[in-house]
């Protein structure tokens, strides 16, 4: 646990530059900053096609101070397992002595559909990469469409009337293939999240972290409240904090009294039609409730 | 150059050997008739340690290609290989590894395309590849493909080219077809192909950003010259095979003509096929006839003024196309020869000969047929149809 | 040893390894000095149906690369093909045809009149030899025998580099037993 | 209007090099504009970390005066909303 | 026909409300910028009822073409569109989609490839598709798209036909340009493009095997049977054509010629930047020159015939590619057309002319530079270079 | 629970003819033939390219008596969808009226490799559709290259000194879902298997089966020992029958005495490097005591 | 109304409706039996940076498609944009410059001389009437006020189908307190 | 050798319409031949069901004498491994 106080993260240098053309209070800007100051200089990032890709890299600039690469939306995976294997290959040919830190930023779209297979093999192989999937629970690169990860009742521009269908487990799917660490992550708590990164890039194999993320745009919601956000997501326990290792799974940010979720809910335009729909919140609340009691939270305090 | 003895292998297995000669860093690949054995080879050559690699046993092609796209990226020296389905699942990363500039080697066992579903030879996968912006090789033996693959890493990793080659193999016909190949020292390999570290790549004491989103302003511009570092690797190609003739004794060209000095009638094809179009041409010399025969060794840069140069002189010139383009008014290589030969202002009745589609059999009748509608059209001067199916039933 | 080109046709089943039976030969060839080539039909089916593999040996360098229509040799690897495929299909006149077959060469040549046959039973020398029924490097003898372009001692060579001295002595045991009838 | 490069003066391979930071000051894009009350402010830190761009620092060391650039600055208001004493004011760009 | 009044449209949206009237089944896509609008759209008349159909909201493109055929397969009418890199990614099951004959329509909002990534026009996802054995059409509004998809159903459900369709619109340039748009009534769009259940198709009563392992016996005899009915489906498109102007009064041909007859220039092009040659075309005529343009409406199958017919007498000929196929002799409309040429024995001055590559913004001046290249040539009788990049820096 | 007696599979019809291409002894085979029987005439199959695949059709013969497509190798979930939904559509149009079940047989490759991230999408959906995925453990068709689904130490071509890692979890995977159902099975406890082909094209919503296929070829054994090593995967606690529905796993068939692995893995060639090899067998041996406890099995007996 | 063909650029941010506002414009222009098109330069810029729309209306059926590079008319939505962007570049000679300011036309001409302009407090008014600082179907209405080409009758008519009376009444406002300077 | 259909003898689209048991007779592929020794033979159908061709059937109804056709039969073995009696043998074939 290197990371003790916010100061131990203000301290490390940032690698990540303003002037990226990120949307004013992008949460996946605050994630690419942190990840970036725990993993540092000798870091090589890839980024799948998304909405962090396209607005931190507009030719001639790029707001990345490490080595950056952006090869295709739906292979991050498979490009961070190139690179490990390129470094491993000429680290023990000696033709190069030092070893990076390989670590993938993809969106939810890029992760849990169009880039899973990939993702999936890199897992199976025990590839020594880290992938963290921002999760902003639609694709808002090309305009609010849902994804695999968008969750239920979650209006997006082709689920014009409510997602129908829950978010796509991912931690469960990570966890189902071993890999040797994964963890959800928020910003709202941002010790828990640096230290988990920091931990993701020292195992010697696959790590995962999903990281939920607030987008004013596709969520409709004032940029002001992205960290507000990320932290009822937490507090409602439709977000719980919690890391796999070693075969195990910890809760590592307890939630004594849950808020309820409409609380999390009404803040977002992407569900104000069903913030009067009493059917559709105790379905929200009861899968919030079933994950709370999955992971050991507390209970819903009004 | 050292005389070694010649060893007995198939197309795949002679590659297999030039890429454990190479000293490759990485090798990503996935499995696919009749491309297997070539990958299955490197993996024992691996797991008995005769090769220093690692084998990335991705769980597709469009994997395949994305990992050794960034291992190229990250400084190894990379291979793969793939054939029909597979190279067409990798057409999108095909595009971007040549735009990027990276020197990544892929042989091609040729393989026909679904549907439906056939294992054998033809240039169905690889022609609606002549758009990606890689280098495209054809080879009519193993000999040549083993030659071909030393070259090719010479050629992608100059710094003048930096881009992508495929080498393309006939599938069974040359893929699984044993026969004597002559290889050349590892030492002399090391020498006429070395690694080293290139630049700019991957490397944290250097960063750098690749693959950045890109407005109007300056699209055409870096797409141009991807498209002018293709055209310019050409002489490159050529020199590459000339000294590795100086080294080997073997040396194939860009264009490998016969008999088109003096010949009325040329036909020209590529890959394993010209093997036997050039039997046929030996046989009808010796009866007296005047024809010839021309090898299309590449196909991207497409060699015009060098083929011209042969060809400018026939009566009536036969192309040989081994797959479709359905609705095109002809086969691929037919309309890019005739396009060169418009363009050079040259007016010589040209006729498209399609066969040898799915491992349909290509047999020394076969080209002697054409030969004589050839004949038939340089004797009358009229042509009756631009297009040909030898050998189709109906 | 003088011979223009010679095309050899095997017939086997998925499993018995006519494939590899003529990658050897070509290999033994190559070592001899000649030019030669090993192919074979390859389909989706399966373990038991009928396999075909070629060879080309030749002392110029070869450059057919079609299907063998008319071989000079069919090399029969497994006594029932011949009562499910027409065997000699195509066999030159006079060709030879090389069977596995407990059956005497006269039996044979009733059943393939106008050819000359060599017959050994290969099945035999193999489960005696080397304990399965795979008749492969045991008919390479038998060729060797039949036709006198490649050296038994090369053939020795390249199945003893991939296999052992068994499968050298089996051949050569095949090389003996072969019988031969002119035509 | 920038001068834009000719085909033979962009590196090859589309190698992007050039630090945002260095030329693409997003302050323009800002509607609100944070503006801390120094007097009020704890040096907490919050702020810093939260900032997306990131364009809040330390005037030098820990615990030394905290400065905004507002070159970067796209004025969200997550510095303001997370401030635990508030003492950060978003007020209409003029 | 009723009178309907006009809509106000952009690309997307006007393909989209055919789509809805056409009463299509399924429509499995995956978004990609430029042609999000049109599926988001789609999705809100499915949700608010006004068209019933199944959207399936795929996880990539590869899988919304393989659950379209699958479904034209099981007797539905399918939708699907797609861009760029989607394109690109259902490269192989394009392939099996036509020789499998299944009548798929796909509207392709036409953008730049990676790399490097970028969101706008040109022709260079389309191009490298080429070979699929698809019909291909280019529109040049929102009207003709609105149009042509209509045309496209009837077209590909033709049991003569059996084909899928890409209809080609620019990306951005036509998909997000708003203008006026003419519909036809439903029942006028019903009554043209009738759905039926056609058959053989996966059917328990009628039990049949798709897509079986095809030895080299019969693969060329069935890949050609797919290339004949493409290049038979030349007169069936036309047709339609011409019947729905009978209907609403607009045909558009497939190929669109314009003051062709006297012209010793002619300019060729596809897709929405016809429009402002035509412009340009009528701006010089006005200056007595005498200059024509010809728009290819269709670009597979190709339209030799037709095309020549109309450009035969003209002193020298423009040829617009909007997307590299780097290393051949040009790029692909051009090899396309001088193959043509070629084989017609035409001699006719061609110059290849690269503009509007990823978005570059193409003006009025780059079609009147273009032309004044091609009256030097006229008048010089001197060709200095095959091709010219329009408004490339350096 | 329809299939009591064996003799209730017997009487169902034959909708898999012989004459196919399949090695003597593929399970495939019979496993295809099992399905076919469960599933009945009004079904369509849909296939991924593989061994099943190609030597069951092989123009202009077909095994298969019912409707059934090929496409691909990577797509045979979405190909399955496709048909769901183009049925669903026009029975809702009233263009159709007699529905279908949708059933799609897959190689492991097929499933766990090249064509996982279509299935992923057919699960999150809830497309109704039934997937089993014959798990012969390699890409047969090919020439047996190592697939996501190679055990732990099998030789292959492409692991030729024995796979490294162990099997992915394709169980774990559809769970991680929430499929409506999924189950293994074992061609050596058939009525099982035939009740749960029944039990899952009977759901209403995305059904898995994985269904253990010895490869006479891939494994290295004599064809006559295919149900006996189907049985013996099961006994050895190394292929546990369970299911899972209604968010619980239960085990199906009991073993109350477990065989040792290395019953079953000296019958086989694959392993024939390893079956001398103490510590390769002891990690194997830990591997099916893990899942043995995991799924309450009983303990080894030698 | 006499005109020929008339090129709008609008200038806004990421997040205020230019785009809407050109597609608002074009529909009302179609309605009115007149020709136009509606398009924007579209980028990965987010919400917040500069956006830039363009409307051509016309008597004649529109054949041009490339860019505006110089329009008769330019439309600023946001009072800040002028600060950061030379916003009349291309703009023609005497051309209309119609601005969302709270300065007066006077101030404005000074800053750009030698055009018409025309100035409305757009942002009042549609934080007045609207709730939120959403320019664009209000300065919908100070253009019909500084360019009679599209009726405003026509403009309220697909306003009110897309939003609601407020917003039309929002724009008539706008209509009646644009006050334009000829140049 | 069977006479093969030209291209426009075929049915468009690839369709396969013929089934395998009426062309394609796999009993060639045979080494051994499993013959019932139909004395010791319970019908207890376990050789029916593990059949993989399949090819093992009932005379008649259930009960009735177990038949082998072998047309198809590839000689796997199974059916002898697997009867509960052992009464199946395989011979080689001759
Ligand atoms: C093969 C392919 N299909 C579609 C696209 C278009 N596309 C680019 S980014 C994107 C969405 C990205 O979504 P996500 O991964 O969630 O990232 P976000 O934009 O939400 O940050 C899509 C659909 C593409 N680039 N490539
Ligand atoms: C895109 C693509 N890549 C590769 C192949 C080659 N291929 C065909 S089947 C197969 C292996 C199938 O393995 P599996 O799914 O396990 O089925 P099995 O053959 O083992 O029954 C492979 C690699 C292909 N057809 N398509
Ligand atoms: S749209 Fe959402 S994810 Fe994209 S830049 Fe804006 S806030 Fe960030
Ligand atoms: S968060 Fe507030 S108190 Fe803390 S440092 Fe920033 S401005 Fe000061
Ligand atoms: S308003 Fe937003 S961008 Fe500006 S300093 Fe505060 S947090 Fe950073
Ligand atoms: S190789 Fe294996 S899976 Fe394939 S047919 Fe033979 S036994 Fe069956
Ligand atoms: S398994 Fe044996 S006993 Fe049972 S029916 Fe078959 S042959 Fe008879
Ligand atoms: S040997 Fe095999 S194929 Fe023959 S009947 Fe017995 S089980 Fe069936
Ligand atoms: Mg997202
Ligand atoms: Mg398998």
């Amino acid at each position: 646990m290197p990371f003790k106080s916010i100061n131990d993260i203000i301290v490390k240098q940032d690698f990540f530059s303003p002037g990226h053309g990120l949307c004013a209070g992008c949460g996946a800007a605050q994630i690419a900053r942190i990840v970036m100051k725990v993993v540092g200089k000798d870091s090589i990032i890839i980024n799948s096609t998304g909405c962090l890709e396209v607005s931190t890299t507009t030719y001639p600039w790029t707001a990345w101070k490490v080595p950056y690469i952006h090869v295709a939306f739906e292979n991050a995976a498979a490009v961070a397992s190139g690179i490990r294997s390129a470094y491993d290959a000429l680290i023990m040919k000696k033709k190069l002595n030092k070893d990076v830190n390989v670590v993938v930023l993809a969106g939810d779209g890029g992760t849990a559909d169009i880039g899973l297979q990939a993702l999936s093999g890199a897992f199976e192989r025990g590839d020594r990469i880290t992938y963290i999937c921002y999760d902003n629970e639609a694709y808002m690169n090309t305009g609010i469409q849902r994804s695999g990860a968008t969750p239920y009742g979650a209006w997006t521009t082709t689920s014009p009337s409510g997602q129908r269908t829950f978010k796509k487990d991912l931690m469960g799917i990570a966890i189902a293939h071993r890999v040797k660490y994964a963890a959800t992550a928020s910003i709202a708590y941002l010790l828990d999240a640096a230290n988990k990164v920091e931990k993701a890039i020292s195992m010697n194999g696959p790590s995962f972290i999903h990281w939920l993320q607030p987008c004013t745009i596709g969520w409709r919601f004032d940029p002001k409240l992205t960290v507000k956000l990320s932290r009822l997501a937490v507090k409602t326990g439709l977000w719980p904090l919690y890391e796999y290792y070693d075969g195990a799974v910890k809760l590592t940010v307890q939630v004594p009294k849950r808020a309820p979720v409409l609380e999390y809910l009404k803040l977002q335009g992407r569900f104000r039609h069903i913030i009067n729909n009493k059917n559709e919140l105790v379905k929200i609340q009861s899968y919030a409730d079933e994950l709370a009691a999955k992971f050991g939270l507390g209970p819903v305090s009004e | 150059m050292q005389i070694i003895e010649p060893l007995t292998l198939s197309g795949n297995l002679a590659i297999a050997y030039a890429v454990k000669q190479l000293d490759v860093d990485v090798v990503a690949a996935y499995p696919i008739t009749p491309q297997t054995t070539m990958v299955e080879k490197i993996s024992e050559y691996i797991s008995k340690g005769e090769l220093k690699a690692n084998l990335l046993l991705v769980e597709s092609e469009h994997s395949a290609i994305s990992a050794c796209l960034s291992a190229a990226a990250s400084g190894a020296r990379v291979f793969t290989s793939s054939s029909s389905q597979g190279l067409l699942l990798m057409h999108e990363i095909l595009f971007i590894t040549s735009a990027l500039r990276f020197p990544v080697v892929m042989a091609i066992a040729n393989r026909a395309v679904s549907a439906p579903i056939n294992i054998w030879n033809d240039h169905g996968d690889i022609m609606p590849q002549r758009d990606t912006g890689w280098i495209q090789l054809f080879v009519e033996s193993a000999q040549e493909a083993y030659d071909k693959v030393i070259q090719a890493y010479r050629i992608a990793e100059d710094d003048k080219v930096r881009l992508p080659i495929m080498i393309n193999i006939d599938g069974i016909v040359l893929s699984h077809t044993y026969e004597p190949v002559y290889p050349i020292s590892d030492s002399d390999v090391a020498s006429f192909s070395p690694w080293n570290l290139y630049s700019p790549r991957l490397d944290p004491d250097n960063p750098i950003t690749i693959g950045a989103f890109c407005y109007p302003d300056y699209y055409f511009e870096t797409r141009y010259q991807s498209l002018k570092a293709l055209n310019d690797s050409l002489p490159i190609i050529s020199n590459v095979d000339k000294e590795f003739g100086e080294l080997s004794g073997r040396s194939y060209g860009i264009v490998s003509p016969f008999k088109c000095d003096d010949a009325d009638i040329i036909l020209i094809s590529m890959g394993s096929i010209s093997m036997t179009v050039r039997a046929a041409v030996k046989k009808l010399r010796e009866k007296g006839e005047k024809v010839g025969m021309l090898s299309l060794k590449l196909f991207r840069p497409f060699p015009s003024k060098e083929l011209i140069r042969y060809i400018k002189n026939a009566k009536a010139i036969g192309i040989i196309d081994r797959a479709f383009s359905p609705g095109a008014v002809a086969g691929p290589v037919f309309t890019e020869v005739t396009s060169a030969l418009y363009l050079s202002k040259m007016d010589i009745p040209s006729v498209d000969f399609f066969l040898g589609l799915g491992g349909r059999d290509v047999k020394m009748e076969d080209i002697k047929d054409i030969f004589n509608i050839l004949k038939r059209i340089v004797k009358t001067g009229l042509i009756e149809r631009h297009s040909y199916y030898i050998g189709l039933r109906g | 040893m003088c011979f223009g080109m010679i095309e050899i046709r095997w017939h086997g089943r998925g499993g018995q390894g006519a494939v590899t039976a003529t990658e050897l030969l070509a290999k033994a060839a190559i070592k001899q000095g000649l030019y030669a080539q090993a192919f074979a039909m390859f389909g989706p089916e399966r373990r038991g149906s009928p396999v075909v593999a070629f060879n080309r040996i030749d002392k110029e360098p070869i450059e057919v690369r079609s299907h063998v229509y008319e071989p000079d040799v069919i090399i029969v690897l497994d006594p029932l093909i011949i009562k499910i495929i027409d065997v000699t299909a195509g066999l030159k006149p006079k060709g030879t045809l090389i069977i596995n077959s407990k059956s005497s060469p006269k039996e044979l040549s009733e059943l393939f009149p106008n050819f000359r046959i060599a017959v050994v039973d290969a099945t035999s020398i193999a489960l005696q030899r080397l304990n399965v029924p795979i008749t492969n490097t045991v008919m390479l003898g038998a060729f060797a025998k039949a036709k006198s372009v490649v050296d038994i001692s090369n053939i020795e060579k390249v199945v003893l580099e991939r296999f052992d001295q068994l499968n050298v002595e089996a051949l050569r045991e095949a090389f003996d037993k072969t019988i031969v009838l002119e035509v | 209007m920038k001068k834009l490069p000719k085909w033979n003066e962009m590196e090859e391979g589309f190698i992007t090099r050039i630090l945002s930071e260095s030329i693409n000051k997003t302050g323009t894009w800002r509607t609100f504009k944070p503006i801390i009350d120094q007097s009020r402010c704890t040096k907490c830190g919050w702020c810093i970390v939260y900032c997306p761009e990131p364009c809040i620092y330390y005037e030098s060391k820990k615990d030394s005066k905290i400065l905004i650039d507002y070159d970067f600055c796209k004025g969200c208001g997550i510095c303001a909303e997370e401030c635990p004493v508030k003492c950060i004011n978003m007020v209409l760009e003029e």
